[in-house]
């Protein structure tokens, strides 16, 4: 807890140095309050699927996976959901479609891994390939168009004045804290990407767990694939393009160790935050792609370090003080 | 494609690492009289180092003199600071503060390289090898034999040839891959790497911890070689008998600090004791009860248990409240047997039952049937390192403690406290990560997982390596104490003397089979170091 | 109808008119055919096309080859392709200027190739060029809005534009010809974002510019199959201040030109249909013969299409163009 | 040398495999000599960057570390080199601007993971991104023409009837290998990959070390852009996209750990034949695209699995035999 609190202060610490930055170059827009809290819905917004997603893949890496294939599964279900014969059945239909079908493909996924014994890396590679082929199969390489109104309200309604993605991200957010952190399912995440073989010698079925952990990504993905789907009014097989990438960057960037056994939920959303900030300070200072992309490299690169500093030096600080509260000068002992 | 030499390489991979007995086997160490160490020539001298952790300081004004050619043993407590001090030492820490003199003049590391080139070769308490480098790699790794960047591959392997010669294991190939080898076969790589750097001085961190009996005799006898050549050897253990066999003198730790120096090897045990825990303390295992074992129904039964090459047709029953030791030399198999056992093997063939009923389901039924697994080795096999010491005690339990799939922590915390103390875990504080931990006190939280409750079949591998004498005593009051509240024990060890005091019936393995049974009062060390080696 | 669900795609072909000598049937030809693997609609109706006009022909044995990923991919297939010996290729390279090379090569072995959409730099690598007007593309939209804002007395409008794929050089060529074209009115681009031609990416990126531009008068789009996510984006900002142009000219845009209920009141186009006509007129080369209204024996060297601009007045003429 | 051996094995079964494919469905081409002939060097060929590429990655991989950016750092190297002022300084002026830029870049990459301590996978993406958007700027977002002959010849010429391409793939692996397996630089990297503490406790300057892998995935990668500009005969920002997931990917098939330690140059090297044989395969069959990438992910997946079950028999089979050898049946003693 204190762990995640000193990683995130970091992040935080990046997070009001970009609005900052902000206010520095168009003052005149941060200073008007109603365009600023309608910014931070946006930025909120615009994070919202990416984050869902995020979710998904913050427990896969704590499980010691990977998952590259979360683009493409968003995409094979957008698609799937939107084809004409499944819109017939409604909004109910297509949202029980996108999820159905991304839970089966994480699952497929979780049965390579685990029980196929391949290498979490090519076994979603080569999904994520196979998926994206299936979603422009369904497609026909055409962009489908969701009629739904129930479906494409999702994107639009805003209930006590709060856009339903925005409630969707944190139910999906809080849901996953509670599970990471409170239950034993997310114990046995973090045991079963810690140490496998330990977690095994202590009676956790970690073949099966494994599994779970792609279909709950799969599952994410589908909420991803609906939410989407709702922002576009329509879906197609190249959505979600490289999606995989920005989720393992901001699970990381917030703090989640590749290598599994270690991460937090909310580091990872002020990851992905940090980058949905940054791509809306880029769009508000009209900055050309080009050089977007070369200044995006050096904020990452930057929010890294201060997040360093910052936890090195409060890290060093704690236990300065724990050492002052102590240790009450112990009594030498002599020969 | 590392190979000059496949065909040796094949020869080596046929062929286990068998401990090999020296020929000759090396002279009782109390009929060695050293030089004579008072007068002799002051190779290091420490004093007032203090060295600070996050929270935790490690050494609190240590001193420490080592003479040329002696055998300077330090003891102490787990998590005492030993394996700190030797790593400011050997330049893997700065310390905060304090003296270090070497060969007469204030010194300094700042990197284990500096340490090295000024003649001082360490062993660390937890090996560190490459696995997928050969042994000869690792032995010369950052100081290789080459030309132009190019590594020497002759001249390599002769070299490594050489040291191992030197070490009485000629059995292992140059380019065998360490990763291949058992854990007294990477002691063996360690021990090579540290000679292989012209020493003045060599410390060695628990270097018979993975040893079996007749290693630790090769050991005594290399040590011994050392000191003759003039020397120093640091050496850390919690086995008092060895610090009589080859010690010099010994430096007591406690708590950081230096509570006894320079005290002769043949200081009492009680006073050694009583310097380290301040506190005086038998070194004992706890009494057997009167009638001893089958008080209890039969709990686990195993018949004709194989797995191909690893043991065969191995066949033995534990009753509740009975303490069943099985003993035997490193790679007999002890440990892949209680891992099938415990279904974390597949059983190629053979059954076994719990309660009369049989485990088929892998670990998680064998979990839930009672079993309990303390393994070998406890990095690898048994702990999340980065995760809080109460955490890992209740990794088997959690779901126990929970409710509806929600964890009750301040439960898990409550119950993980009270095995700290039981177990003296220092620091007591179950928050921290077990990474911080010292070795022996990791060990501890190993066990302290399977003493949460609810088994009833406790497989124990080994459980006391690395353990101080203090927290041993401890730990088989503990184990008595469950095997009376009925538990059943089925215990690994390579200690004969703890497997002898400890159990009420005793197992011999050999290459694989159960070779004798004898309840343990019926045998007595010499008969089952005869039938550990092959009945001669 | 392709930038929508109807599962039968109507391709744009043009059957034989009557009583031109180039109907006849003639040799039979073997046409190779690439481009790109599809991400968005514009593209698979270009291969949808060609495909199609192909199968019109009973002369014509069409052999496409998929593009894979990339223009390495696409010469890898390309020479795959050659070995399987075509009368002629039309190619949509993935780059014009990284498959230059490939055309010079097929041109030097003697097999004529027709070049798609991006062009080749090189006037030997290709028999005949046939290319939308990108740059006019831009001029046709920038005229439009110029044209619209200066009738409505805007002095100094907030114009608006989202891009294609940034790296493509047709995209730095439409919006050279929309800027060159807003500057004969003193107008310039406020924000320019760039989408990646999907509609995803196109609600991302117009939900930022809307957030940059509190007010806006005009915003051109570049292709209008990201105009959907465009469209969107518009829609759940709520904004209606401003008018719209799109691009390429799907089905989807003229409908709601047509319809009147959107921001969306033109586009300008960039018809795929150009697949077809490459087809027609790669059989004619492949036979020798010319265009039958010019007066010349051969298909000329070059054919550029003209951006028309598509409003409500004119769609329903269209119509039939949209993919 | 005998893991080695196994593992490729089972790649070599999974090629042969593809060859036979290739057989059955087109029995006519195959049936032909002089085109099989030219079809495999038409296959290595189009391996030959990539491969170039991969033998950089999988020292990077081997030395605990990745390199996301290798795609962009060929793309800026590439444009870099083709600019109209380089290209006035010839053939050797373009060749030295490529390796230069792109051993700089390298070595960034090296100094941020290594002095700066950033993660390995944020560092380079974050230099991928930053690459890509300075390629743009260069290039203007235009493809730039290589109008010099001798670096075109690259891609054409045919010395002793083998393209330049496949010599210089051929001399780069080699060079891999020997640097690998022969030279201390090649161990000490499966030292600092497989266990960075016993490296720095032995002596080795870790850090250092770790700045010369990424250098030495950048010197690759300026090499693999020379080699795709001749082939394009030109140079553009969005050039080799991609290349970074093949490459790690074809390490990892060819059996290098992810986690780093264990690696061989040989096993990449099959898993770079393996995906050019597939596309080819494709090419020749004329598959669409999306039946492409669900193929291509089957035959991934199946790949592995052949080349574990391959692993796995040969490995239980030598253990039986060591047994068999090694354990005269005790003769048992009882009380
Ligand atoms: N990296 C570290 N971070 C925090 N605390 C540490 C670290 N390393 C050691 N410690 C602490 O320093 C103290 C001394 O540990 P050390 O490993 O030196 O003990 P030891 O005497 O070698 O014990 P053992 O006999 O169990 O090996 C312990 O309290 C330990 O928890
Ligand atoms: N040829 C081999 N290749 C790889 N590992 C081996 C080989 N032979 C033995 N080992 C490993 O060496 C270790 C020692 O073997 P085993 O566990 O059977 O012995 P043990 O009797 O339990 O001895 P100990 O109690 O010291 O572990 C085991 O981890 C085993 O897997
Ligand atoms: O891919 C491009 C398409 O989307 C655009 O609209 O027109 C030109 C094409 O090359
Ligand atoms: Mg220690
Ligand atoms: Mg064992």
């Amino acid at each position: 807890m204190t762990d995640s609190i000193r990683r995130n202060l970091g992040l935080a610490v990046v997070l009001v140095a970009l609005l900052g930055i902000g206010v520095l170059t168009k003052p005149d827009l941060y200073g008007d309050m109603s365009w600023l809290s309608n910014n931070v819905l946006t930025i909120l917004q615009q994070a919202s699927a990416i984050g869902v997603i995020t979710v998904g893949m913050t427990f896969v890496i704590i499980g010691g996976g990977i998952d590259l294939s979360v683009g493409a599964i968003v995409a094979v279900a957008g698609v799937w959901s939107t084809t004409l014969s499944t819109q017939t059945y409604g909004a109910g239909g297509m949202i029980f479609t996108a999820i159905a079908v991304a839970v089966v493909v994480g699952v497929i996924n979780g049965v390579l891994i685990a029980y196929g014994r391949l290498v979490p890396f090519i076994a979603t590679l080569a999904m994520m390939v196979a998926a994206r082929g299936l979603a422009a199969q369904i497609s026909g390489k055409q962009t489908q168009i969701s009629a739904d109104a129930t479906i494409n309200a999702i994107a639009t309604a805003r209930p006590f004045g709060i856009p339903v993605l925005i409630l969707i991200f944190a139910a999906v957010a809080l849901a996953g804290w509670v599970l990471l952190n409170r239950t034993t399912f997310g114990r046995r995440t973090v045991a079963v990407g810690g140490n496998p073989e330990a977690a095994r010698l202590a009676g956790i079925n970690v073949k099966l767990h494994t599994l779970l952990l792609y279909a709950l990504s799969g599952l994410c993905c589908g909420i991803g694939a609906i939410m989407l789907t709702a922002q576009a009014t329509s879906a197609q097989a190249a959505m979600a393009n490289l999606y995989e990438l920005d989720a393992i960057a901001a699970a990381i960037i917030g703090g989640t160790l590749l290598s599994g056994g270690r991460g937090t939920i909310a580091g990872a959303l002020f990851g992905v935050l940090v980058f949905s900030t940054i791509t809306n300070l880029f769009a508000v200072n009209n900055l050309t792609t080009e050089v977007q992309n070369m200044v995006k490299g050096a904020i990452i690169v930057t929010a890294v370090l201060i997040q360093q500093v910052q936890f090195k030096s409060l890290t060093t600080f704690m236990a300065r003080q724990r050492l002052r509260t102590n240790t009450p000068t112990p009594t030498p002992t002599t020969t | 494609m590392t190979d000059a030499n496949p065909a040796a390489d094949q020869a080596a991979a046929d062929q286990p690492v068998e401990p090999t007995i020296p020929a000759q086997a090396a002279a009782p160490a109390d009929q060695v009289e050293a030089v004579a160490h008072e007068e002799a020539q002051i190779v290091l001298r420490l004093a007032d180092i203090v060295k600070t952790f996050p929270g935790v300081r490690a050494l609190d004004g240590v001193a420490l003199t080592v003479r040329v050619g002696e055998v300077h043993c330090l003891l102490g407590q787990n998590g005492a600071g030993k394996s700190t001090l030797i790593k400011v030492l050997a330049g893997v820490h700065r310390p905060d503060s304090g003296h270090l003199e070497w060969l007469g003049q204030p010194a300094s590391f700042s990197n284990p390289q500096e340490a090295m080139k000024a003649g001082i070769a360490t062993i660390y308490q937890e090996l560190d090898l490459v696995e997928d480098l050969s042994v000869a790699e690792n032995i010369f790794l950052g100081h290789e034999p080459r030309t132009f960047g190019f590594v020497r591959r002759g001249v390599l392997a002769k070299r490594t040839t050489e040291l191992l010669a030197r070490l009485g294991h000629t059995e292992l190939s140059p380019w065998r891959p360490v990763r291949s080898l058992t854990p007294a076969g990477k002691q063996v790589v360690s021990m090579a790497r540290a000679l292989s750097h012209d020493a003045r001085l060599i410390i060695m961190d628990e270097p018979s911890a993975v040893l079996a009996h007749d290693e630790v005799d090769n050991l005594m006898r290399i040590v011994q070689e050392l000191t003759a050549q003039g020397i120093a050897v640091v050496y850390i253990t919690h086995r008092l008998d060895e610090i009589r066999r080859i010690g010099d003198r010994v430096t007591v730790l406690k708590d950081g600090r230096t509570t006894a120096a320079d005290l002769p090897a043949d200081t009492p045990t009680r006073e050694l004791v009583s310097r380290m825990t301040g506190r005086s303390l038998e070194y004992v295992f706890p009494p057997r009860p009167e009638v001893p074992a089958e008080r209890g129904p039969e709990l686990l039964k195993v018949e004709s248990l194989s797995r191909a090459g690893e043991f065969a047709d191995v066949s033995l029953s534990v009753h509740g409240g009975e303490i069943v030791g099985i003993t035997g030399l490193v790679g007999s198999g002890r440990s892949e047997v209680l891992e099938t056992i415990f279904g974390a093997r597949r059983a190629e063939s053979g059954t076994v039952t719990m309660d009369g009923r049989r485990l088929r389901g892998g670990v998680p039924t064998a979990v839930r049937a009672g079993l309990g697994l303390a393994p070998e080795e406890r990095k690898s096999q048994a702990l999340l390192l980065e995760e809080p010491i109460y955490r890992n005690m209740t990794l088997a339990t959690f779901t126990r403690f929970a409710t509806a799939g929600i964890t009750g922590i301040g439960k898990e915390k409550a119950a993980a406290n009270d095995i700290a103390d039981q177990l003296e875990l220092r620091p007591r504080d179950t928050n921290r990560a077990v990474r911080t931990l010292s070795g022996g006190n990791q060990q501890k939280v190993v066990l302290g997982r399977w003493l949460l409750g609810g088994t009833r079949l406790l497989l124990l591998d080994e459980p006391t390596r690395g353990v101080d004498v203090g927290a041993r005593a401890e730990l088989y009051q503990v184990i008595r104490s469950l095997a009376d509240s009925g538990v059943g024990v089925l215990l690994v060890s390579s200690e004969v003397p703890e497997c002898l005091g400890l159990a009420d019936r005793v197992l011999v393995m050999r290459e694989g089979r159960l070779v004798h049974e004898a309840p343990a009062d019926e045998l007595d060390e010499d008969k089952v170091l005869d039938l550990v080696m092959g009945g001669m | 109808a392709c930038t929508s669900n109807e599962p039968a795609t109507t391709a744009q072909t043009k059957g034989p008119a009557a009583g031109t000598g180039n109907d006849a049937p003639g040799k039979k030809v073997v046409i190779g055919f690439s481009a790109p693997a599809a991400d968005h609609g514009w593209i698979a109706a270009i291969t949808n096309n060609a495909k199609a006009q192909a199968a019109a022909y009973s002369d014509v044995e069409f052999k496409p080859v998929a593009a894979g990923a990339d223009a390495a991919a696409q010469r890898a297939a390309l020479a795959t392709l050659i070995s399987q010996k075509p009368d002629v290729i039309v190619l949509l390279p993935h780059d014009g200027k990284e498959l230059n090379s490939f055309g010079l090569e097929a041109m030097k072995a003697g097999i004529p190739v027709v070049n798609l959409d991006r062009a080749f730099p090189d006037a030997l690598a290709y028999r005949l060029q046939i290319k939308g007007d990108n740059y006019g593309m831009g001029v046709a939209a920038g005229h439009y809005i110029g044209g619209k804002l200066k009738a409505a007395g805007a002095t100094a409008p907030i114009i608006g534009e989202i891009a294609g794929l940034d790296f493509l050089e047709l995209t730095q060529e439409r919006s050279a010809g929309f800027k060159a074209a807003l500057a004969t009115y003193g107008f310039k681009v406020a924000n320019r974002r760039a989408a990646e031609f999907t509609a995803d990416s196109g609600q991302r990126e117009a939900t930022n510019l809307l957030q940059a531009l509190p007010k806006i008068d005009a915003i051109w789009n570049h292709d209008d199959d990201q105009g959907i996510g465009v469209l969107a984006a518009i829609n759940s900002a709520n904004r209606k201040e401003f008018f719209m142009v799109g691009g390429a000219g799907s089905k989807a845009a003229m409908d709601a030109i047509i319809a009147d209920n959107s921001v969306l009141k033109a586009t300008v186009t960039y018809s795929p249909s150009m697949a077809s006509s490459a087809i027609s007129l790669a059989r004619l080369i492949g036979q020798g013969r010319g265009l039958s209204d010019l007066v010349e024996l051969q298909v000329p060297k070059e054919i550029v299409l003209a951006s028309e601009t598509i409003t409500k007045e004119n769609a329903s003429k269209y119509l039939p163009l949209g993919f």
